[in-house]
């Protein structure tokens, strides 16, 4: 049999290259949607010490009862390691406990700042947006507490912008150095970004979103179109090794076979 | 600084005079909505998502009518949405004013549709925090302190339209935001199990219950089943919520559905979409769907019980079996 | 059978005025010592409905297990309404939830200011007391933040003083109008001093020390001489009504057969 | 404003970069206290008063002999009494250099002598807190906030003399007070059960253990009984403390001896004033008992079972029956 998939949705192959950035023995603060899926994947594969954290309050438990329909559903606590609530949850990541937290977002600047909030003028449109999207929810608490984030996105032009409408989760602020620090904040800030297109990190010196890898039948260039604003492209960006059978069964058969989150267009 | 609900001082000084003693609090949710929630009030929305949200007791708010509202919440889907719901079919007899809140949306089952209906129009006041905020403002409010510092979202536009105030810290000189408690006027509240004092004890995630019901003023607990006194303080550090907190309890059998209680139903996978999808066609222009659930599941019906009889069986049947949460630690006795 | 026992000890004594001082259906926090044993004295006669609160954590138990010796021991827990730690037990007390705070205290000045830190000068001696006691505890928390306080105290000159070496636990500060609400503090202050000569309380307009009743075989001169600082001595002082023997029966035998707190002298 | 422990920022950066793995961390009491306890720490001492104290950590800590430690708690008896006998039995040993502390006393079983002994000598740095001032402290650690506000004790003494600043509350005008988060650089915990994991249960009232355990740098956790993991998770709302916090676990029956262990075994009122005695003979000028006392109890022995071997078996016998705590939840399978 191949090794890899000749068959996978953009969806899957996001929740397979978040799976795989995520180390073994590293605690994951998981927001809705792609992030637990890809933790849950990551933990059937090669992060079987992956600790699960999820803002309603259940930590460390296995995901082996079905995929939760929400971060407070009953399928994240089946033998959790601690089980509060949300202060207990977002206190753990404020003291340095998470060392990953998992988000996503609607709307994404160079810096890794995040709009989950509106789309529209902003002080101006606040009470009247053009688009009202859910809010923050916990993304802006883990973008600002854990100590490296790793962002979930689909990439379309519209959703990649030099100035976003609203910054709801605080990525590197505008850029200059120790911005974060000097917010206040205790986090380091966005480690990747893993959209359907690509994988990116930062410039460590200017902070700017920096191409790592191409996923499958993307190039260079295709990445740079579907980005509103200019990516720092460096001469060593590889090819992202496509999904493997094993990981697309597992996501289909295994951790969400009704597609509650993977098969459906993507949303916030 | 303005405050909405009460003010620090003043929630100090209402329960300072309230009467804590250990009595019978059973009263039918008719008559606790009626006593305990007012037009205008601020509401503390218990819950997380669609999980162990208010349901029956919001229902039953809509069927009496409530206007003017201010909701304070972290992260809710159905309560709000029913709410919203009520809003724009008939806003003349249920209102929202204004929203303190994270998120407002369901994760797996989709965005608000009446979020985008009622903000895009711009018919409700928004405040926006994050979940950590919110729950740390009720936090602040149920510690009897003013405030909470807290270290995000720093340099978020959330900042720039809340009351949270950035100051630097005394102690390290580093940038730190300070968050403004909240006391709701009155919390609402659904537990799995309660004592007829009161007491609750919550399974599975605490969300941010406690915090918001002992940050209130009043508070109104449905319980999925109310057990004997002694089998509650026969675990007293399984209890959430004391006694002393509480004005008002009801036994309301599935009064989260067609929302999650963790250990004793999950969510209704097919009635929440069928919820859900009505409230997309009235942001769509088609309002006949949306009067027509409410009609049937809400106006048409006296209480939980009789929603849930017209649920098919099969439904209610499926969220009991295949609800995975952690049952009870102990046996206890169920009141007859 | 006579009414009134004919034979007690001034501690005994100072539990019954405790006792009978408590409200039933109030919630009342108490400080370690003589106030469980008031506390547990009252539950026992004219108040079942009391709900005690100890700072360990333990909410509303039933004291029917024998003397705690500690308000963090197991008997403090005994089918207990809520049962976390001392910082939930103390945010209950500042967010109101404490009608009375029960607390003692080695030197006291008129305005019901308590000493259980230090006696020797202060701030210079703080270092280096002449006598070192055992600090606050959470005495100085209950000062604070219960709605009222009571306090016990053994009644002799040099614990009464005008002026005191330290205060641990506020009562009405200097005196001055508004000086807790002023200072921030959340409760309204001291509400009667029991001590093993007299009941006392504070005048409204002075906050200054009043005595109230005077306990058998004690006079008006007798308490003023036992007293380091001027009493305001209203007209109305009246005689305390002695211990009953079922009273005195409940404390030796019930409550506190070994003479943990009762017997001994009493000491901070 | 100096910092005791780690600062806010440094016990943040430590704890990043913790390894917060799930593996086995059973070592010896020996190892754990050579490996996380060292001459200078600031040391967050677990329990109140003489319930749960870590009596078994701090006689190994004798036993290995520390200096110049800051010893943080909110009310301590016997731990603090044990080390202090050390320290003025052999200075040169074992050490105390300073305590942030609201409450040294044995409560029913009479003040502490040493307290008296050190602090009218001038021979401790003393820093006076409330207990709640404490337990606010450590809380504010444990959440990873610089501050956390308080009402109290406005307008004592203690204010003088301590770290603590007051504000005007940037939302109501009003005077507030802000404590400084207390980030020791090793907690000393006693439980009634934990797993080998590190996942602590903590049965009656909880004191301050799970914040003193959560702001600390290391953590060392006694047990009265190690149990089985999945007996641990099958009820996580009981979860006090959890694995990841934990440096080293230790199973030491009795480890709380001779104080209480709720539900599984009272105080000792022969054995305490069996040890405070000699203590307050040392005040008074004796040293003779004290030194006994420790040749015998602490030194003369290689642990704690060794040390409840010297303790007439009648008294265990009795600490156990009469011991009326609430007992555990659910049945559990001990770790042979």
């Amino acid at each position: 049999m191949a090794k890899y998939s000749e068959d996978f949705t953009a969806q899957e192959m996001i929740v397979v290259a978040g799976s795989r950035t995520l180390e073994d023995n590293k605690v994951v603060f998981a927001g809705t949607g792609l992030p637990m899926v890809a933790i849950t994947l990551a933990q059937l594969t090669h992060g079987p010490g992956i600790v699960p954290v999820f803002e309603a309050g259940a930590v460390g438990p296995e995901l082996s009862r079905g995929l939760p329909l929400s971060v407070g559903g009953s399928r994240t606590t089946y033998k959790a390691n601690y089980l509060l609530g949300l202060n207990s949850a977002f206190e753990l990541t404020q003291r340095g406990y998470a060392d990953i937290g998992f988000i996503g977002g609607a709307e994404i600047d160079p810096y890794g700042n995040l709009n989950s909030t509106m789309m529209g003028s902003f002080p101006e449109g606040y009470q009247k947006p053009k688009t009202r999207l859910p809010g923050s929810g916990g993304a802006s608490d883990m973008a600002c507490s854990c100590e490296r984030t790793i962002i979930i996105m689909v990439h379309e032009p519209r959703r990649f912008n030099e100035k976003i409408d609203y910054i709801t989760s605080p990525g590197y602020l505008d850029g200059s150095p120790n911005a974060r620090w000097r917010a206040g904040m205790a986090g380091q800030g966005p480690h990747r970004v893993i959209t359907t297109k690509a994988i990116m990190g930062f410039d460590d010196e200017t902070k700017r979103m920096k191409l790592l890898a191409t996923l499958p039948g993307e190039t260079v260039n295709s990445v740079q179109e579907a980005t509103g604003f200019e990516l720092i492209i460096p001469n060593d960006v590889y090819e992202f090794e496509p999904p493997t059978v094993e990981e697309i069964r597992l996501i289909r058969e295994v951790i969400d076979p009704l597609g509650y989150f993977v098969r459906k267009k993507i949303k916030e | 600084m303005y405050w909405t609900g009460l003010s620090p001082d003043e929630a100090r000084q209402y329960l300072a005079n309230k009467d804590k003693s250990k009595r019978d609090k059973r009263v039918s949710l008719k008559e606790a909505v009626q006593k305990f929630v007012k037009d205008g009030d601020n509401i503390g929305i218990a819950g997380f998502v669609n999980g162990r949200q208010p349901i029956a007791i919001v229902h039953e708010i809509i069927r009496q009518g409530r206007k003017d509202l201010t909701l304070s919440y972290q992260s809710a889907g159905l309560a709000i949405e029913y709410l919203a719901g009520a809003m724009v079919l008939d806003e003349s007899k249920n209102s929202i004013k204004r929203m303190e809140l994270a998120y407002w949306a369901h994760e797996a089952f989709g965005i608000s549709p009446l979020l985008r209906y009622l903000s895009e129009r711009n018919k409700v006041e928004l405040e926006d925090w994050s979940n950590y905020n919110m729950s740390a403002r009720f936090k602040a409010g149920s510690m009897g302190l003013p405030f909470i510092p807290c270290r995000g979202p720093m340099g978020s536009d959330m900042l720039k339209c809340n009351r949270a105030v950035m100051i630097d810290c005394p102690f390290t000189g580093r940038p730190i935001m300070l968050l403004p408690a909240s006391h709701p006027n009155v919390a609402l509240v659904h537990v799995q199990e309660a004592d007829i004092y009161g007491n609750c004890r919550i399974q599975g995630p605490l969300f941010t219950c406690p915090e918001i019901a002992m940050a209130s003023a009043h508070i109104i607990v449905t319980c999925d089943r109310l057990i004997e006194h002694d089998d509650m303080t026969r675990f007293p550090n399984r209890i959430s919520i004391p006694f002393f907190s509480v004005d008002a309890v009801i036994e309301v059998p599935f009064g989260a559905y067609p929302g999650n209680s963790h250990g004793v139903y999950y969510f209704d996978e097919k009635h929440i979409p069928e919820f859900r999808g009505a409230c997309e066609k009235f942001r769509k222009g088609n309002a006949e769907p949306l009067k027509e659930y409410y009609d049937n599941y809400i106006f048409g019906v006296e209480n939980t019980a009789e929603f849930i009889n017209k649920i098919p069986a099969s439904q209610i049947l499926q969220v009991q079996k295949s609800e995975s949460g952690i049952r009870l630690d102990a046996a206890y006795t169920v009141l007859g």
